[in-house]
Parts: structure tokens; C-alpha cells; sequence
């Protein structure tokens, strides 16, 4: 029964799509204007914490260094893995399909990659573990039910993912409690992660006044406001200050 | 519903009118009652078997597919592979649908309602709707136990006995609906045990035929009596903690939330002020039923009937004030463990006074070896052994080494399923004729008999050694210790012991059931037994007696010296036997 | 309880001598006996978790208000005397008193619980509810200024709520099962001074919850 | 021996399974008596032609021998035990000196503390509990915490002297079990439970959680590393010079 609903949501979901996309042409996308921008970090990065993973060989034989729990990731005054998003602005009738291609998130070396991604409202999840260990996926979901669901081993699990808006939803595992990851999830395709550089682009906006928000597991939150027209490419920096 | 209206008017031909929805759905008759229970009760003792079954695959092979499990669903068991959080899942509802559904309905649902007014020679219940009420509400705790296997997260995850606080929060189990269903089931299930329990107690006190005096009921009802008696005062506080329990998960109280000053060892006292009693209630009426088995295989007397009884009461009474010996190493005061220790060794005395009148029985009798006798030997057997094994367990420095191994799933298993169960079978086989007018199979109940001994015993016996090296319950793969991996191959042979055990279990229903159907044609009395029972036709009518018999002597008059036969039912006058005084009848 | 009565309300069926007590009332003795393990299970509890909890409890009245469960409590304990004035009357043959007083009987039970709901509506207002204290309340004021104590507040709330509630819910059976006595066996003038049977057994019951709330206001409002 | 009682590494064991063994003894009696006798009993007297069955309801000499003997027997096993069970789980039967190691449980990993050089064990709270920097609550202004070392799955401990270990627990029930220590108390939240032993042979063993604790409860394993006292000492001081060094950095 449950599977059969599975597989009507997603041939549903896959309905919607074709639709959706029927609908805008491919065309449309390129009138849709462009943020982008870079998260610096001030002051002195904070040490991340060493962890001992000497209880799991698996894990650690992945390692030549001994592994951190890669909380803040700055390199060059740059910050990693900052969540930005648009908050506000977008229209309130808009409707953005999810993708039919789920987020993937994988545990490998007892580390959740990526630690900080985006999902869209009922886009799948698609969870991975390349460790061969025990692992359990805690979702503590405020809005979004949470769930709780474990990995013996070498295995791929499909989740149906997340109802409502939520930013963060955090992701941790129980048997090695080092293990977080983030989950913001969105109602709309405008979100990004920073990579190693700091930056971010938040591409196929329609034109409009943007509340975009950038947000750090350490450093909080921090917001901009920003106006784009249509095809326009505008910049937004993000500054974070270590304390 | 037209079937139904075409069944009612067959049904007006026979001096019985009552419609087909009244006489097997919705009956107010015991006997009706009972094979209802007996049906449900079969029912949820195959599906805890069945997860059984599941939970030695993964023991035995773990981490390989399980035959037939690319059925379940992803979240159970993708591609086969049974995953932690259903494994636990597995072993909470094996324990109870095999504690709640089925030992436990199959003695106090299905004997003490066929039984109890067939043996004091009532008509009925003295409340047949109330009765009626318990069972359909049994019916409908079992659907919501079943239920809670099929919804999303799955069913409830803490083990049977359901410790607080994992079972209370849905974030430490990962399951929220499934808890909540088993809380919600429990407390179905107490208030059918609380009806049935106090029609078997009002019925036994006030409804005994005349002559039917207190000592001259048989073991078996005096068991179901004082079992009822038990359920009745213990089944409650169950209840209420069920309750407590599910409005922590609803609600969100803070009974077990030791941040918000609950404690969490309230959930404990309160489910073993319960459960220890509860194991009393699983096993009485087996002993009961196996003293009626053996006395009739034996042609012999009971042996010391009086302190049968008083054993009975005894173990009952002292099954009040032991339950802390389930939580020695729980944080509890170790001074109330010291006392807790002196109560459960004391439970000795009462069980060791049972086996040794049973051998009594046995000793100098004349043994025939029907299939209800070989049932209540094996219980003997077996019974012994889980009793003895169950002094390990109250010698509290021994049981900090041994409490939460194998060696008490070994103990639970002996006492339960060589125990209870095996007086079951032979109940089953017993009053089969007097249940559906014909025999079982003979051939094939020894058949299942034999094999179940031997399948049994090889897969519980060795779970002690499993218990000795070390093995903690639920382990979902014990491959991760060291120490444990080179009991693999042990735990292989416990698998495979136990799926030709269950196999075995195949031969009793296809017997059960094409006897029911194809079976001998029973006499009125195919065991030569005394009980009043047998002086009704097979299968029983409806209202038992037209007029009531009376009783002049107890049950076990066997081999009565100057009798040309070797019983002597309860009913037959002797020129010697005055009549009972009692209670007149009053008209209608 | 004369023997004649006894057999008067028996099976018919002869039967060897049980306890001289009729099988409703037996029944329903027993049945009281289970209701006593299981309120026990509850007050148990309540006792434990109180006098085991680190903190203070509330002290009695702040939450609470006293002097409208006293009111309730009279009304109780007078439906109590109704109940035997019913009984009473059917006792000696009066089956239009029987009706008077069971009526009364009745309408103390359902002021009873009209009450208690009243009580419980205000109290959520106040944000008194089953996890303690709602936060952004009245009460959750006081906590912060600490006239009542935080720690235990959430104790307070789960035990109040579960044997208030518990036994507002046998008072409700017991409004019900004698409103069905009354229109079915009291106002046809069914019961006689021969047979009244389940007068005297929903009396029992009757005077059992009355008896257990006794218990619950002294200990739960007035502690 | 794997099918048989572990190795025994602690001062107790020995007591213990000589208890074991004692009950073993009792039940073996006892168990090989009634086996027996029901197979002699099932053969004996088995139903043959024109064999009528005696006719006796009882013997209470023998009845009350077979009440007397368990009875006497159960009441000396009791006593014995109780000398043992007092000396092991008694409230004041820790043994004065012994070592203090702070044992924090949870889904599903086992935090150990050791006292540092001060040799005592700082306050914890369990507000202070944060998952990767904090994990069993230390509170930072105790100044007994700043040299307490955590450490994650493993516990270390010397051999003949005794440890006493305080047991918390942070979400739910776990137990913590040394089979070769013959060891095992429950952790339970909102108590602090104390339990000592005395390991004697140095060895590698294993700890495991034997309470039912949620998925991961299999997986909830540490390594217990039983020192002599001189290489406890070593691994301590390491520990400490270690944790001094991160902190100074």
C-alpha cells in the first residue's frame, strides 16, 4: 500500500513536471536575472575540534591527517558551506516544481558530504552510506516531521523529503555523535551553497526586490536586500565576523 | 449480508433460534466465546511466530537477504535485508503478541471461558454479555497491535516491555504513531482482561453446581480462578501506566521525563508490579490444566490435591512481592534487592511441590501415552527446566552477570513455550472433541509432538550457553563484539533448530484444522474422565445442561479400588454419596 | 441484605452455596476491586513523583481554584446521599421516590461534570494544561516570577490532569449507566422491593467514585 | 571456551561464577532427579493389560520432605548470595581510594572522564551537554574540570585497584556490561548510579550496552584496556599532557 503510494506520488510528481515545464519553456529562464556574490569571513577562524574516530577503523583509515569536524571551513578569508537563500520577494502565487532528481547526501569516512545543502519542498533525498558502518539519520525537523532511520551498512536509502519551508533542518548521526549536517529547505530553486571560494550564485530569478539571506552553522545569519531586473547579473557579498 | 440472512433461517429450523450473527459473531456463549479466543488467539501465536522466525534469520545469517523479505517494504527491509529498526521492531511485537495475544489469551481467553462453567457445571457465564464485551474487546486490541505493524514509521520499537523513555519520545525511537498504537491497544486489551477476569471469579464464587464444592473443583479451574484473581488486581495498574504512557507520547506529560522531574524507574515498578504477576497468569493455568492431563493419563489420583491448591495460592501470593527482581542492576535500591532476591527464591518451594506431586501422580500409575498425557509430561519436563533456570536469575550477584543475556530469553522460552505452550497443545487436544464434536488426529498429534520436543529443546537449550558467554537480548548483529563472534555458528544452529520448530507447528494446524472438518466423530467421553464436561455431548450445547448435575465427589477419582472401571465420573451416584445441600432454584 | 433477596436475585439455577451475595453485586465488588488497582496505579504515581520530585510543588490554591471543587465536592458527596435515598425508597417499595431521588442522583453527577469541565476550560485559559504551563500565559508569567516553581510544574500538570481526568470520566459512565437505568427501568417502574438490583449495583459504583474523589480533592487541591 | 563463562579479569568474578557454579550444582540435582525419574515413571508404569493404577491421594511425609528441602535449600542460597550481592552492589561497599571515572551514556556511544591529575572529577551539567565540543556537560567553572580528559568508547582503568565508575545517562536507559569484569549496571537518566570492580588481568576486553536502547543499540560498543598500574599511570599522564598541550595551543 505504502508502496503503491510512492509510486503514485511520483508518477504524480512527474505529471506536474512535464506540466511545469510545458509551461515555461526553457526561455524563460534565461530572462531570469542573476545574484551572485562571496561570504568572507573576518577575524581569526575558530579550530575545528579533532575528532577521534580510533573506535572505527573504516572510517578512519580514510584519513591520512586526523580528521576535524569541519565546522568552519575558511580558507583565504573565505567561508564555506554558508546557506544562501532568497527569503522574501518572490511572488506569492509562484509555484516551483521540485526536480525529480532527489538531493543526494552522502556518509562517507563517518562525515556527512555535502554538510550544508539546499532541497526543494518535495524533492527526494536520496541518502547514501559508502562507510560500511553502522549509521543512524536523525532529522530534526521543527515544521517538517522528523524521522529517524538507520544504515547498517554499504547501502543507498530513498527518502520523500520535506513538506514545509524550513531553515535549517539539522541532520545528525547517533552512533558517531560529530556527525551533523543542514538542510535548508525551500518552496522555490533560489538557494545556494558557498564552495571553497565563498561564493554563490542564485541564478533564474524573475525580476524583483529580493530579501536573500546567508546563513553559517557558527556565525548565524545575515541578510541583504537586492533589486534585479530582468537578464540583469548583480553581486551581493556576505560578511561574517568571527568572534 | 444476504448469506447471513440465509445462514438465520437454517438456523430456525434447529430448536436453537437464535440468528447465525448472534450464535458465532456477537454470542453471548461461553463455549462459542472460547473457540472465538481460540481462533484469535491461534491466529497472533502464528504471526508471533512468524516474527520469530524473521528475528533468527537475521541472528543466524546476519545481514544476508532473508527469503521472501524483497516483500517488505524499503523501510523494513530493502532488498531483503532487515534493517536495525525493524529488527527491534520484530523482537518488541514477537514478545507481545506471543506475552498479550496469544499465551495469554489462549489460557485465560480460551480455557477459562470453555472450561470454567463446563467443569463447576454452570449453564453459562454469569455475565455472558459482559464476557461477550471481553472478547470482541480483545479482538479489537489485537487489530490495533496488527494495525500498528503498517504504519509509516512501523510498529513500536522498545521491546515488550516498553522502558520509558525510549518508548515515551518519539525523537529517541524514531517511531511516533507505532508507540502510540501500542499503548492504545494495551489499554484495550486491559479492559477485556478486567471483564473477563471478574466473570470467571463471580462465576466460580456464586455458579458451582451443587455438590461442586470448593475442594472438589478441578486443578485446572482453581488455577483459572486464582489466575483471574491476578488479572484482575494486576492487569489495572498495567492500564494505567499504558495510559500514563500514551498521554507522554500525545500529550506530552513528564512522567518518565527525568528533565522535568519525572522518573524514570516509575515506568519499571509500574509494569513489573504488573508483569511479574502477569508471568503467573501465563503459567497457572497451564500447571492447572497439565495437573487434569496428567491425572487422566496417570488413571491415578492427583497427588496431595490440597497442597496443589495451596502451591497455586502460594506462587499467586508471592508473585506479588518479587517484581523488583527484574530490576537488580536497573539503579534500584540494592537493599530492596537483597529482599526481592529472598521473596523470588522463596517461589521455589511452591513450583518444586508441584513437579514432585506431578511425578507422584506418575509414580505407580498406569500410564497411557494419548497425546493430551505426552503434552503434560513434556510440561513437567520442560517446566522443570525453566524453573531451574530461573534460580540463576534470583541470586541477584549471578543475575548482575546474567540479567539481560540469553540466558533469560533461554529461561522465558522454557517456561513459556515448554511450559504454557506445551500444556496448551495438549489442552488443545484434550478438549477438542468436547469443542467441535470431533477427535484430532492421533497419529500426527504425536508426530508434532515429538518433533517439537526435539526442535524446541535444540534451539532453547543452547541459548543458555549464548546467555553464559555473554550474549546481550536484542542485539541486532552480535558480530560487532569480538567476544560474541565465535558464537556465530551457535547462533546458526539456534536458527535453523528454529525454523524446523516452526515447520513442526505446520503439523498441528493442518491437523487442527482438517480435524475440525474431517476429523473422528467424538463419543461423549473419549478420554474416560471424571469432569462434569464429559457428561454433555460433543460438541456441548448451547446452555450446557438442561437440567444441572450434581456433584458427589472430586475430579481425580481414578482407579477406585472395587470399580470395575477406572474412573469415576463426578456425576455418578454411589449408593453410599448423599445428596449435596444447596442453594434451591428459583423460577423463572 | 436478607437471604430471601439474596435468592431472589440469583441465577435461576440451583447452585451450590457461593458468598450469599447476588452475581450483579458480586460483579460489580470485584469490578471495584480492579478500579481500586488501577487508581492505586495513578495515585501511586502521583505520591512517588511529588514526594520524589527535587523541587517544591505548587502550593494549593495558587493554580487551583479550591473553593469551586469544594462546591463540586458537596455536590458530589450530596448525590452520594441521593443515591442512598434512592435506594432507600426502592428498599421499601416506593418506585416514585426511586425515580425522584435517582434523578437527583443523576443531576448532581452531570453538574458534577459540567462543573469539572468548566474548571478544565479555565484552567487551559490560564494555561494550565497536561505538559505544565503553556508558555506566553498567565501561569507561565507567574513561573518566570517565580510564585510558582518552574521545576515541577510539568509534574504537576501531567498528575492533575490524569486522575482529574480519569475520574471525571467515571463519573461519566456513571451519569450514563444511571440515566440508562432511569429511562429504561426506573421511569417503566421495573424495579420493585422484590428485585432493584441494579440500583444497588450502580449505587456501589457510585458511591466508589464519590469516594475515590474524596481522595483526589484532599490530596490534589488541598495539599 | 566461547560457549562457556568468559574469562574471569575482576576480583568478584571469581565469586561470582562460583555462585554460578553452586546454583549450577543445586539445578543439575534437581534436574537430572526429576528427568529421570519421569523417564523411569514413563517406562515403569506405562498402561498394560489388566495393570490397574494405585490408588493413593497423597503422602504427606513426602510431601513434606519435598517442601522442606527447597525451602532449606532456597533460604542457605539466599543467605549466601546476599553476603556477596552486599559486598558488590551494597551502598557503601565502594572500597575507599578507589579511582573515580565519570561514565556518560548515550544514543548510542559511551563518554568516558578521567579525573586528570587532581583526581577529581568535575561538575557536569546536563545543560552544558553540547555534541561536539561538550559532550557529557562538563561545567568549565568548576575548576575540578579543566584537567578532567574525555574520551569517546574507550575505557582505561588499572588493574588491582579498584575504579568506581559514575554512570549517567543522557536520553535513555543503557547498561553498561564488561562480561570478563562480570560487571553490569543500568545507566538511567536523572540518577547517578555508582558501581566499582577491581580489574586483575590486564587485557583488552569489551564494553557493551545490554539494555535495549534504540536502533543502534548493537552498535553501542567501547574498548575497555585493562593497565598495569605502572602503564595506567603512563597512559594517564600522557592523557593529561596531551589535553594541557591542546588547551595552551
Amino acid at each position: 500500500m505504502r508502496r503503491f503510494g510512492a509510486v503514485a506520488a511520483v508518477g504524480a510528481g512527474l505529471v506536474v513536471l512535464a506540466l511545469a515545464v510545458a509551461r515555461h519553456p526553457a526561455g524563460a529562464a534565461s530572462d531570469g536575472a542573476t545574484v551572485t556574490g562571496k561570504v568572507k569571513l573576518v577575524g581569526k577562524a575558530p579550530a575545528n575540534p579533532a575528532i577521534d574516530m580510533g573506535e572505527e577503523p573504516k572510517c578512519k583509515g580514510k584519513y591520512t591527517t586526523g580528521p576535524v569536524d569541519p565546522a568552519v571551513l575558511a580558507k583565504n578569508g573565505m567561508l564555506a558551506n554558508v546557506f544562501v537563500y532568497v527569503k522574501t520577494g518572490l511572488p506569492a502565487d509562484a509555484k516551483y516544481p521540485a526536480p525529480s532528481t532527489p538531493v543526494e547526501i552522502d556518509q562517507n569516512g563517518c562525515l556527512y558530504h555535502p554538510r550544508v545543502f539546499g532541497i526543494m519542498v518535495g524533492q527526494g533525498l536520496s541518502i547514501k552510506n559508502s562507510d560500511g558502518v553502522l549509521h543512524n539519520i536523525k532529522a530534526l525537523g521543527k515544521k517538517n516531521r522528523p524521522f529517524n532511520i538507520s544504515q547498517p551498512t554499504n547501502m543507498v536509502t530513498q527518502r520523500p523529503g520535506f513538506t514545509v519551508t524550513e531553515v535549517m533542518l539539522p541532520f545528525e548521526c547517533n552512533v558517531h555523535g560529530w556527525m551533523h549536517a543542514f538542510a535548508g529547505v525551500q518552496p522555490h530553486p533560489f538557494f545556494a551553497t558557498t564552495g571553497e571560494d565563498g561564493s554563490f550564485a542564485l541564478k533564474g530569478l524573475p525580476p524583483g526586490t529580493y530579501t536573500i539571506e546567508a546563513w553559517h552553522e557558527k556565525f548565524g545569519v545575515q541578510t541583504a536586500t537586492v533589486t534585479v531586473k530582468a537578464g540583469e547579473t548583480k553581486a551581493s557579498d556576505f560578511t561574517f565576523t568571527a568572534k | 449480508m444476504t448469506t447471513v440472512a440465509a445462514a438465520s433461517h437454517t438456523a430456525h429450523a434447529h430448536h436453537d433460534d437464535r440468528s447465525f450473527i448472534k450464535k458465532y459473531i456477537f454470542s453471548t456463549d461461553h463455549k462459542i466465546i472460547g473457540i472465538q479466543f481460540l481462533f484469535l488467539s491461534l491466529f497472533f501465536l502464528l504471526v508471533g511466530g512468524f516474527l520469530a522466525m524473521q528475528i533468527r534469520w537475521q541472528l543466524g545469517f546476519p545481514g544476508k537477504p532473508m527469503p521472501g523479505g524483497s516483500l517488505l517494504p524499503e523501510t523494513m527491509a530493502p532488498g531483503g535485508v532487515i534493517l536495525p529498526e525493524y529488527y527491534i521492531q520484530l523482537v518488541t511485537m514477537h514478545g507481545t503478541f506471543m506475552v498479550f495475544f496469544a499465551i495469554m489469551l489462549l489460557l485465560v481467553g480460551v480455557y477459562a471461558n470453555f472450561l470454567i462453567p463446563l467443569k463447576i457445571g454452570a449453564h453459562d457465564m454469569a455475565f455472558p454479555r459482559i464476557n461477550m464485551a471481553s472478547f470482541w474487546s480483545a479482538f479489537a486490541a489485537g487489530g490495533v497491535m496488527l494495525a500498528s505493524m503498517y504504519v509509516p514509521e512501523g510498529a513500536a520499537r522498545a521491546g515488550w516491555t516498553m522502558y520509558a523513555p525510549l518508548s515515551a519520545r518519539e525523537d529517541l525511537s524514531g517511531a511516533a504513531l507505532g508507540q502510540q498504537l501500542w499503548s492504545v491497544s494495551i489499554i484495550l486489551f486491559g479492559l477485556s482482561s478486567v471483564l473477563g477476569s471478574l466473570n470467571y471469579i463471580t462465576t466460580v464464587i456464586n455458579n458451582r453446581a451443587p455438590g461442586m464444592t470448593w475442594f472438589r473443583m478441578p486443578l485446572s479451574i482453581w488455577a483459572l480462578f486464582i489466575t483471574a484473581i491476578l488479572g484482575l488486581l494486576a492487569v489495572p495498574v498495567l492500564a494505567g501506566a499504558a495510559i500514563m504512557l500514551l498521554f507522554e507520547q500525545v500529550l506530552g506529560t513528564h512522567f518518565f521525563d527525568p528533565a522535568a522531574g519525572g522518573q524514570v524507574l516509575l515506568w519499571q515498578h509500574l509494569f513489573w508490579f504488573f508483569g511479574h504477576p502477569e508471568v503467573y497468569i501465563l503459567i497457572l493455568p497451564a500447571m492447572g490444566i497439565a495437573s487434569d492431563l496428567i491425572a487422566n493419563g496417570s488413571r491415578k489420583p492427583i497427588f496431595g490435591y490440597h497442597s496443589m491448591v495451596f502451591a497455586i495460592c502460594g506462587i499467586a501470593f508471592l508473585g506479588w512481592i518479587v517484581w523488583g527482581h527484574h530490576m537488580f542492576v536497573s539503579g534500584m535500591n540494592p537493599t530492596l534487592g537483597s529482599s526481592f532476591m529472598v521473596s523470588t527464591l522463596l517461589i521455589a518451594v511452591p513450583s518444586a511441590i508441584k513437579v514432585f506431586n506431578w511425578m507422584g501422580t506418575m509414580w505407580r500409575g498406569n500410564l497411557r501415552f494419548h497425546v493430551p498425557m505426552l503434552h503434560g509430561v513434556g510440561f513437567v519436563a520442560m517446566f522443570t527446566i525453566g524453573g531451574l533456570s530461573g534460580i540463576f536469575m534470583a541470586a541477584t550477584p549471578v543475575d548482575m552477570f546474567i540479567h539481560d543475556t540469553y540466558f533469560i530469553v533461554a529461561h522465558i522460552h522454557y517456561v513459556l513455550f515448554g511450559g504454557s505452550l506445551f500444556a496448551i497443545f495438549g489442552a488443545i487436544v484434550y478438549w477438542f472433541p468436547k469443542m467441535f464434536g470431533r477427535m484430532m488426529n492421533e497419529g500426527w498429534g504425536k508426530v508434532h509432538f515429538w518433533l517439537t520436543m526435539l526442535f524446541y529443546n535444540m534451539t532453547f537449550f543452547p541459548m543458555h550457553n549464548l546467555g553464559m558467554a555473554g550474549h546481550m537480548r536484542r542485539l541486532y548483529d552480535p558480530n560487532i563484539y569480538d567476544f560474541l563472534k565465535p558464537l556465530q555458528p551457535l547462533n546458526t544452529f539456534i536458527s535453523i533448530s528454529a525454523f524446523l520448530l516452526f515447520g513442526s507447528q505446520i503439523i498441528f494446524f493442518v491437523n487442527f484444522w482438517w480435524s475440525m472438518f474431517k476429523g473422528k466423530k467424538a463419543p461423549l467421553n473419549p478420554w474416560e474422565d471424571n469432569g462434569l464436561e464429559w457428561t454433555l455431548p460433543s460438541p456441548a450445547p448451547h446452555g450446557n445442561w438442561e437440567t444441572p448435575p450434581t456433584v458427589y465427589r472430586g475430579p481425580y477419582e481414578f482407579s477406585v479400588p472395587g470399580m470395575s472401571e477406572d474412573y469415576l465420573p463426578q456425576t455418578k451416584k454411589l449408593p453410599t454419596d448423599r445428596e449435596p445441600a444447596m442453594t434451591p432454584a428459583h423460577g423463572h | 441484605m436478607t437471604q430471601a433477596m439474596a435468592d431472589a436475585m440469583r441465577p435461576p439455577f440451583p447452585a451450590e452455596r457461593g458468598l450469599d451475595v447476588y452475581n450483579k453485586k458480586l460483579g460489580m465488588w470485584i469490578f471495584l476491586a480492579s478500579e481500586v488497582m488501577f487508581f492505586g496505579a495513578l495515585i501511586g504515581s502521583y505520591v512517588i513523583l511529588r514526594f520524589g520530585a527535587a523541587g517544591d510543588w505548587a502550593k494549593p490554591g495558587v493554580v487551583l481554584n479550591i473553593k469551586i471543587t469544594a462546591f463540586n465536592t458537596f455536590l458530589l458527596i450530596c448525590s452520594s446521599v441521593s443515591m442512598v435515598k434512592a435506594y432507600a425508597a426502592i428498599q421499601d417499595g416506593y418506585p416514585d421516590k426511586l425515580r425522584f431521588w435517582l434523578l437527583m442522583t443523576i443531576l448532581g453527577g452531570a453538574c458534577f461534570v459540567g462543573i469539572q469541565v468548566f474548571e478544565y476550560i479555565h484552567l487551559v485559559e490560564h494555561g494550565f494544561v497536561p505538559s505544565g504551563v503553556r508558555e506566553g500565559s498567565e501561569l507561565a508569567e507567574m513561573v518566570a516570577a517565580g510564585s510558582l516553581p518552574a521545576a515541577t510544574m510539568g509534574l504537576y500538570g501531567s498528575t492533575f490532569f490524569t486522575m482529574t481526568g480519569f475520574h471525571g470520566f467515571h463519573v461519566t459512565c456513571g451519569v450514563l449507566s444511571m440515566l440508562y437505568l432511569y429511562v429504561t427501568k426506573a421511569l417503566p417502574g421495573k424495579y420493585t422491593a422484590q428485585d432493584f438490583a441494579g440500583i444497588e449495583v450502580v449505587g456501589l459504583y457510585w458511591h466508589f467514585v464519590d469516594l475515590v474523589w474524596i481522595i483526589l480533592f484532599t490530596i490534589v487541591y488541598l495539599v | 571456551m566461547a560457549w562457556w563463562l568468559p574469562a574471569q579479569a575482576s576480583t568478584f568474578a571469581g565469586s561470582i561464577d562460583k555462585g554460578f557454579l553452586a546454583i549450577l550444582i543445586i539445578t543439575g540435582i534437581t534436574f537430572v532427579l526429576v528427568e529421570v525419574g519421569l523417564i523411569v515413571f514413563v517406562i515403569r508404569y506405562r498402561a498394560r493389560p489388566g495393570r490397574k493404577a494405585h490408588y493413593t491421594h497423597g503422602s504427606t511425609p513426602a510431601e513434606v520432605i519435598w517442601t522442606a528441602i527447597p525451602a532449606v535449600t532456597m533460604v542457605i542460597l539466599g543467605i549466601a548470595s546476599n553476603g556477596l550481592w552486599v559486598k558488590i552492589k551494597g551502598r557503601s561497599s565502594v572500597p575507599a581510594g578507589a579511582y573515580t571515572i565519570g561514565v556518560h551514556a548515550k544514543q548510542f556511544e559511551w563518554w568516558f572522564t578521567y579525573p586528570g591529575p587532581d583526581g577529581k572529577l568535575g561538575r557536569v551539567k546536563q545543560s552544558l551537554i553540547d555534541k561536539t565540543s561538550n559532550p557529557t556537560g562538563l561545567d568549565p567553572d568548576d575548576p575540578a574540570s579543566k584537567d578532567d580528559i574525555v574520551v569517546r568508547n574507550q575505557l582505561h582503568v588499572p588493574t588491582g585497584h579498584p575504579v568506581v565508575l559514575y554512570l549517567s545517562a543522557e536520553d535513555v536507559i543503557h547498561s553498561f556490561y564488561v562480561p570478563q569484569f562480570r560487571v553490569r549496571q543500568d545507566a538511567v537518566p536523572g540518577l547517578e548510579i555508582r558501581v566499582w570492580f577491581e580489574a586483575t588481568v590486564p587485557g583488552n576486553y569489551e564494553l557493551g550496552c545490554s539494555m535495549l536502547c534504540g536502533m543502534g543499540h548493537y552498535k553501542m560498543r567501547a574498548q575497555v584496556f585493562a593497565h598495569t598500574q605502572a602503564d595506567f599511570d603512563t597512559w594517564a599522564a600522557d592523557r593529561a599532557a596531551k589535553a594541557k598541550g591542546e588547551g595552551t595551543s
